[in-house]
């Protein structure tokens, strides 16, 4: 019987929400955000729930002494510390700031700096992988956009800087990007309406 | 067959397509047609463990699994592919059955107390619905108390013998049955399943055939016991074994040996056969409720198994004259001596068929009820017809030891998949050498105990192969053209399936597949008089003693582990090379959505990240400023530049830190001229972020400008921190800051603080400044919050990935002002004159980006060039 | 932060971006022991900072000091949460569905009216969003002429790559599913903006994680500076 | 009640009833869509992963529930579920990773009740929905370890990613592993065009839905997408000329 419940749930607050975006009645308008602002409360309280379900995901890892239990071990060390020590301390406190300074940034700053070596490569491969006009056009406008992103060490090169590259931020690629994003917005509408009319149901059932 | 009906989209095409032409997929299965296997092709020896990958992922397992198994759990081990739950119990039991007592075999002590425990089982679970799974999972579960059991079970040595041939009996039958309760119980389950989910199964089904026939026989729950029916089918129909071309006929041996086969076998294989192809299509449904009991068992079974031996033991005499009639039967010996490796329902048919013939044609569910009871009874009666074990046993023993060298290979015929060819054998020797035999009971543990494992474990390798071979008859006749319509087929199958065979409608592959059965069967056989005639008609045309009993119905079970022994023959080496080719062929489709060049692909790598250091590393160290700063700046830039120089001074400036911590590196070289800008103009500062990292990167950001400009916390810059909520949040704040932000827990409220004392909304900032790296964040922020902003500048500063996204608001001008990048970084401060981490960067940039162009121009070249080669040297090389 | 702390902090960086980098060689165990740490560490961090900032800030603490109203209505999401935590527990899942339903009613909205108000109608005008013939012709510069071509190469390109998406399609008498043969030549056209496209933001992706690799020799050329 | 809101509840509404009407009035001829390659692969690994009973790793991206781009997840998991019911027949069970909270328990449930639908609730396994990182990029990070270590034969990666999916794919290619992309996001498609096997662009992303047979709503929904698409063509047509006549 819960899963009528949910469903129902799910259609009400949807339909009010949209409702809310279209239709300018203030009161509609209010119940909305304030409907919103409880989602937000939620996927905060669910963002509790995802850390354990990371947490458990590890310990049974170590439990059951699956492949790469050890570095599980590290994970739920660092996670339980931090954690602790944010509330605690509070997120704002001089030693959280030391361990995100000290771990996080420089763990993503590393792994984005890698990419520059992952996407040099991909693009070295993408030939073998696809050769097709799309690819070339693809690679040939990389090339000319870097061209004109940077001088060469030698100095500028004339027109890729200062025709070429604009020529295809602000035209082909805008129109690209703007054809691309309309599309997504197509996909996201009927998505979107899918759920509000319960024709999907993630959170189960069916 | 003039159409394939697409197993995806359920529309039929051409079958000269080889891709659906309405979902492009897969009409044919991927194993390219094998060019057919020459007669006299040399056997060529190979090692197998270069095969490793190719293997499917369950038999690595399983290889591994070998290490520390013995012997004999091998053999579950790795045909408990698909339902792990099962093949595990199984193992369990057999590890301590061989660490208790090594004088009694195995095999023996483990299949012994089946015999004790079925008939007990049954009774119960007959009225159950889904019964067939549960007594099955208790009578698998026993295997490890039974093992023990055996020992402690006084018997007489003749005695011995008769729970033996009995046990070997029964352990095919219970397995058999096992096989038709899960068929059958998933049939009718995948029956009731929706149309489009058919579609996609049977689309798993005719893409991978092979595999899951591997599946299938590899664990005892599905593709054997359909085929085998479906033999038998066939084997009734067809009426000159000996001539024709399809191998599963020559079963009829069995039938002509056994009279009233055919009218049960109608009955039976006409509501098995839907069983069969669910069964086909959809290999690990069944194992699902099987774990289930398998668990449900352990708790039951352990302590009712005490209980049980007693009141088999007693149930011994009484079937005294059961087994006077038994004896009595004509057949007598030749079942005895088939029983080893005959499966149930022979045995079924003699005894009970009246009274349970009744409910076959109903569930196949219930079907295999009689069969066990049939079975057990059947067991009931050995140990008290002496008779039978003396004549049957001795006989073939004898027959082995006499004309056979190799121990192993004698014993082959006892093996589960063999056994056609094994009983036309049996039955031809039975009939020229009428009981010869003594010492039957301590004959067997000598051939089959220690020998095979000994062997097994040494050869893991052959091992594999050995699986595939003996899978093979299994799946070829479940592959038949006409499985499909077989499926439906009722009382008529048998005939049908014999035009299904038509050696025509048969894919090339399969085709070429036929000999290699043979030969497997033939393996065996070799020994024996039988069956050495040489095809003239058929794909096997040219080939000789290929046409023993029906391999085809063979129940593919410990026979791994005896199959071992095969290797010797030159036969299984030539079959051993085809399946290897098989095996590759079809891991190929994996093969295909991957790349060949693994190791170059390496080299590769390192050599970009290795060249691209050298080239940052060594211009960052030597601190280089060859490169010239952009002298044609981004007008954007310039905008962002006039944007901030119009701001009224003293006032306060919004900061959205939005970026990821991954992205600081670009995102601060950009900013830090804006800000510092912003702080040359001595504006207030409020910083916030939408992103829950964003509070910390705005301290170290902050800290960063701290030693140049000392600004004190509070007066110029208040960190109002984390604004949750994402697009909701930002708009929350924008129509209404106050209160969606700034009271701290401790309930100090932010907008107090001096440097936000005259901020009452969004349009009271002086300017936003928008730090992000995502299109979406600054889409969201432009849109929610701009037209709260009304004519305060809105300026973005993004990472360089993100400007084709924002600049269409640049231009629409809803954005007064953009920095991009390292780019936009560097041509603010040099128009600033205020030289920072941009220009710092801005040689090692130029640097890098120039390397990274050679590499893209080398790289397109190379693969143009390599690909072209490639298209040249091998043309449609690509599926 | 006092200097040893940051000492502390410039050890660990440093050596968290060699095990990082040491990925370069391959998988390894001193890149898994980085990327566990960062994990959990980053985890525990957002963890905090959504409790403070959110769980305490919106929910626990008004119900204690907000207005009575205010704390009525906070009511609804307490139990919501209440329900959502029931999803640690795998027997009481089921009693979180209605809280997932309530996020999923809510985030299904947003999308839409996202879609629609966001992206649909500004972007599709502002497809047009370019000077009028008689503007451009009248404009003695040609920057407006500059414009309306420009507007109108950026509008067939948008068009063009819309059409690319298309998805009905219909069965050739050859058998072959495919769509009419104008559509076709125009998604042909929307292919090669879409490739361009990509090829721009390739090109800024390049120079984002260039900048970073440069940050990052940067901090470890200053790192070994420092002593 | 200004212009835009009127327009776009004619717009809302019009979808509504086009897709209630197409998902309900059965026609003898099913719509035919265009071929995608990357799914009849997609179909083709999930096959093969079945079979030699390797895994498959759906990653749903760090989108939260509540922003516009959310859409994207939850096309992904009406993919997830789809493929769920499908490969309940293998006893790997797909693993499924996510950067969001939220969106893992959303996984969970759509793999429960995958399950119970095809009758093997025994498969269902809380962990196999794991939330690997709750920023982008720990995210990704700890994603990689799953895509190595769990015998992942296939990736799909579906739903709103950022830069961080080069990791996601460049771990598949290294692991040579069949791998479709598709996001919502821009930049996360420039990514995925290089260097994913199987990339999906743009809109395809929704269409999982339609192409691995979820059922006749979301084959309405591309139905609906088509009508819609022509309309805005039709809107900047008209707009383009109105320009050119200069109004």
């Amino acid at each position: 019987m819960k899963r009528p419940i949910a469903t129902a749930i799910a259609i009400a607050i949807g339909l009010i929400v949209l409702l809310g975006y279209f239709i300018p009645l203030p009161i509609l308008t209010s119940v909305r955000i304030e409907l919103v602002q409880w989602a937000i409360i939620l996927s905060g309280v669910a963002v509790l729930v995802g850390v354990i379900n990371l947490f458990s995901v590890h310990l049974k890892k170590i439990r059951e002494k699956e492949k790469g239990a050890v570095y599980s071990l590290f994970l739920i060390a660092a996670l339980l510390l931090t954690f602790i020590l944010g509330i605690i301390l509070g997120p704002d406190h001089s030693t959280m700031q030391l361990m995100f300074e000290s771990v996080v940034i420089p763990v993503e700053a590393s792994l984005m700096a890698m990419l520059a070596m992952t996407l040099i490569y991909a693009s070295i491969r993408l030939l073998r992988r696809r050769s097709d006009l799309m690819t070339v056009v693809f690679l040939i406008t990389v090339l000319l956009v870097l061209l004109g992103t940077a001088p060469l060490p030698f100095g500028p090169l004339p027109i890729v800087g200062d025709l070429i590259r604009p020529f295809i931020a602000q035209v082909l690629a805008a129109a690209g990007a703007r054809g691309i994003l309309l599309g997504v917005a197509l996909g996201t509408l009927t998505t979107g309406l899918r759920i509000v009319f319960g024709a999907d149901r993630p959170y189960g059932g069916r | 067959m003039a159409e394939i009906r697409c197993p995806m989209c359920g529309k039929s095409n051409p079958d000269s397509l080889d891709e659906c032409q309405f979902c492009q997929a897969r009409l044919k299965p991927i194993t390219a047609p094998l060019d057919p296997l020459q007669p006299g092709e040399p056997p060529t020896k190979k090692n197998t463990s270069e095969l490793e990958k190719t293997l499917p992922g369950w038999l690595r397992e399983a290889r591994k699994a070998e290490d520390d198994n013995t012997g004999f759990e091998e053999t579950p081990a790795e045909t408990g592919s698909v339902s792990k739950a099962d093949s595990t119990d199984l193992l369990g039991g057999l590890a301590d059955a061989q660490e208790e007592e090594e004088e009694v075999p195995d095999w023996l002590s483990r299949l012994s107390p089946d015999t004790v425990k079925t008939p007990d089982r049954k009774t119960p679970s007959t009225p159950k619905e889904s019964g067939s799974g549960d007594w099955l999972s208790e009578i698998r579960h026993e295997t490890p108390d039974t093992s023990e059991q055996a020992p402690t079970t006084p018997e007489p040595e003749s005695f011995e013998a008769g729970p033996e041939t009995g046990s070997i009996d029964l352990g095919e039958s219970t397995f058999r049955v096992d096989d038709t309760a899960d068929e059958s119980g998933f049939g009718s389950f995948s029956f009731g399943k929706a149309d489009e989910e058919d579609n996609q199964i049977q689309a798993d089904d005719s893409e991978v055939q092979p595999f899951i026939t591997f599946d299938g026989d590899g664990s005892t729950a599905e593709g054997e016991l359909p085929s085998w029916l479906s033999n038998f089918a066939e084997g009734n129909s067809d009426q000159e074994p000996s001539e024709s071309t399809e191998p599963e006929t020559a079963d009829t041996s069995e039938p002509q040996a056994e009279g009233e086969l055919p009218n049960w076998l109608s009955g039976f294989s006409a509501d098995e056969n839907p069983a069969q192809d669910t069964a086909l299509e959809t290999p690990a449904a069944p194992e699902e409720p099987l774990k289930e009991e398998t668990q449900k068992a352990e708790e039951s079974q352990v302590p009712a198994f005490e209980g049980e031996l007693p009141d088999w033991l007693s149930t011994l005499p009484s079937d005294g004259e059961q087994g006077q009639s038994f004896t009595g039967d004509a057949e007598e010996p030749v079942q005895q001596a088939a029983s080893p490796s005959e499966p149930g329902p022979e045995a079924v048919s003699k005894e009970e068929s009246p009274e349970w013939l009744a409910n076959l044609p109903s569930e196949s569910k219930a079907t295999e009820l009689p069969n066990v009871r049939a079975f057990t009874d059947s067991l009931k009666k050995m140990p008290t017809d002496e008779s039978s074990p003396d004549v049957g046993l001795p006989n073939w023993l004898g027959d082995e030891s006499a004309g056979e060298p190799e121990g192993s290979d004698a014993v082959q015929p006892a093996a589960p998949e063999s056994e056609p060819p094994v009983e036309s054998e049996l039955l031809d020797r039975l009939t020229a050498s009428p009981a010869a035999g003594d010492g039957a009971a301590q004959e067997p543990p000598d051939i089959t105990g220690p020998p095979f494992f000994v062997e097994e474990k040494a050869s893991s390798d052959e091992d594999v192969e050995a699986i595939f071979s003996m899978d093979m008859p299994d799946w070829l006749s479940s592959l038949g053209p006409g499985d499909q319509e077989q499926s439906q087929a009722s009382d008529d199958s048998a005939g049908e399936s014999d035009e299904s065979l038509v050696p025509g409608d048969l894919p090339g592959w399969v085709k070429a597949m036929r000999p290699v059965e043979a030969v497997v069967d033939k393996a065996p056989v070799d020994s024996g008089e039988s069956d050495r005639k040489v095809e003239h008609k058929g794909p096997l045309a040219g080939l000789s003693g290929i046409l023993p009993a029906g391999s085809a119905s063979a129940p593919t079970h410990k026979t791994q582990t005896y199959a071992i022994k095969l290797q010797v023959s030159d036969a299984q080496q030539v079959n051993a090379s085809l399946l290897e080719r098989l095996l590759a062929s079809e891991a190929k489709p994996r093969s295909l959505s991957t790349s060949a060049y693994v190791m170059p692909q390496r080299f590769l790598r390192w050599a970009i990240a290795v060249l691209l250091i050298l080239v940052i590393g060594v211009t960052t160290f030597a601190g280089t400023s060859v490169v010239p700063l952009p002298n044609l700046y981004p007008n954007e830039t310039l905008a962002a530049i006039k944007a901030i120089n119009d701001l009224a001074a003293d006032g306060t400036v919004l900061l959205v830190f939005d970026y990821n911590p991954g992205l600081s590196g670009e995102m601060e070289a950009a900013a830090t001229p804006v800000v510092d800008h912003l702080m040359l103009k001595g504006m207030k500062l409020a910083a916030l972020s939408s992103v829950p990292t964003g509070p910390a990167l705005t301290e170290r950001f902050m800290r960063s400008l701290q030693d140049s400009y000392d600004f004190q916390p509070d007066q110029q810059y208040v960190e109002l921190g984390y604004l949750p909520g994402g697009s909701a949040g930002v708009l929350g704040f924008a129509s209404n800051p106050l209160v969606t932000i700034g009271q701290t827990i401790s309930g100090t409220n932010l907008w107090a603080s001096p440097a936000l004392e005259n901020i009452k909304s969004l349009g009271d900032f002086s300017a936003l400044v928008l730090l992000t790296d995502e299109p979406e964040i600054a889409r969201t922020w432009i849109e929610q919050a701009k037209p709260k902003l009304g004519s305060r500048p809105l300026i973005l500063v993004v990472s360089a990935q993100a400007e084709p996204m924002v600049r269409p608001y640049y231009e629409s001008g809803q954005v007064q002002g953009m920095v991009t990048g390292l780019m936009g970084g560097v041509s603010y401060e040099k128009v600033n004159a205020r030289p920072g981490l941009s220009t710092r960067y801005w040689d090692a940039f130029s640097f890098g980006i120039f390397f990274a162009e050679l590499m893209i121009v080398a790289g397109g070249l190379w693969s143009l060039i390599s690909a072209w080669l490639a298209r040249r040297t091998q043309p449609a090389e690509k599926e | 932060m006092p200097g040893s702390s940051n000492l502390i902090a410039g050890i660990v960086s440093f050596l968290l971006t060699l095990m990082i980098f040491s990925y370069l060689l391959g998988d390894n165990p001193l890149f898994r022991v980085a990327v566990y740490v960062f994990v959990g560490v980053s985890a525990g961090y957002v963890a905090a900072v959504i409790l403070y900032q959110v769980i305490l800030a919106d929910l626990l603490v008004p119900l204690f000091t907000a207005s009575l109203i205010e704390r009525l209505l906070l009511i609804i999401p307490m139990i919501l949460s209440v329900l959502i935590m029931m999803k640690i527990s795998r027997q009481l899942s089921w009693l979180g569905s209605p809280a997932m339903a309530y996020l999923v009613g809510a985030g299904a909205a947003v999308a839409v009216g996202g879609a629609v108000l966001g992206t649909l109608f500004p972007q599709t005008l502002a497809a047009f969003n370019f000077p009028s013939f008689i503007s451009a012709i009248s404009d003695r510069t040609g920057a407006e002429a500059q414009r309306l071509a420009y507007g109108l190469v950026v509008a067939f390109g948008t068009i063009s790559t819309l059409i690319y998406f298309q998805f009905g399609a219909g069965v050739q008498q050859d058998g072959t599913v495919s769509r009419s043969r104008i559509v076709e030549i125009i998604s042909w056209v929307g292919r090669i903006f879409i490739a361009i496209t990509f090829g721009m933001l390739f090109a800024g992706l390049y120079a984002a994680a260039m900048t970073a690799l440069i940050e990052r020799l940067n901090f470890i050329i200053n790192f070994f500076g420092s002593f | 009640m200004n212009l835009t809101a009127i327009a776009g509840i004619v717009l809302v509404v019009l979808a509504a009833a086009l897709m209630l009407v197409f998902s309900l009035v059965k026609r003898k001829v099913p719509p035919v869509f265009r071929d995608i390659p990357a799914f009849s692969r997609l179909r083709r690994a999930i096959g093969l992963a079945v079979e030699d009973g390797t895994r498959l790793h759906f990653s749903f991206g760090h989108s939260s529930l509540i922003v516009p781009r959310s859409a994207s997840a939850f096309a992904a998991l009406g993919m997830l579920r789809k493929v769920a019911e499908q490969t309940s027949v293998s006893d790997r069970p797909p693993v499924v990773t996510a950067g969001d909270a939220a969106l893992t328990i959303l996984a969970q449930d759509t793999l429960h009740s995958a399950y119970r639908s095809a009758a093997a609730e025994g498969l269902y396994d809380p962990n196999a929905a794991r939330l690997t990182g709750l920023t982008p990029f720990s995210y990704a990070a700890g994603a990689i370890p799953i895509m190595r270590d769990e015998d992942v034969s296939a990736n799909i990666l579906m739903g709103n990613f950022g830069v961080e999916v080069a990791f996601l794919t460049d771990t598949s290619e290294r692991e040579t592993s069949f791998t479709m992309a598709a996001t919502d996001s821009l930049p996360a498609q420039a990514i995925i065009y290089a260097t994913a096997q199987e990339p999906l662009i743009g809109e395809e992303l929704y269409a999982a839905g339609a192409y691995v047979d979820a059922g006749p709503s979301h084959t309405a929904s591309l139905q609906v997408q088509d009508i819609l698409r022509w309309l805005i063509v039709a809107a900047v047509l008209s707009g383009v000329m109105l320009k050119l006549l200069g109004f």
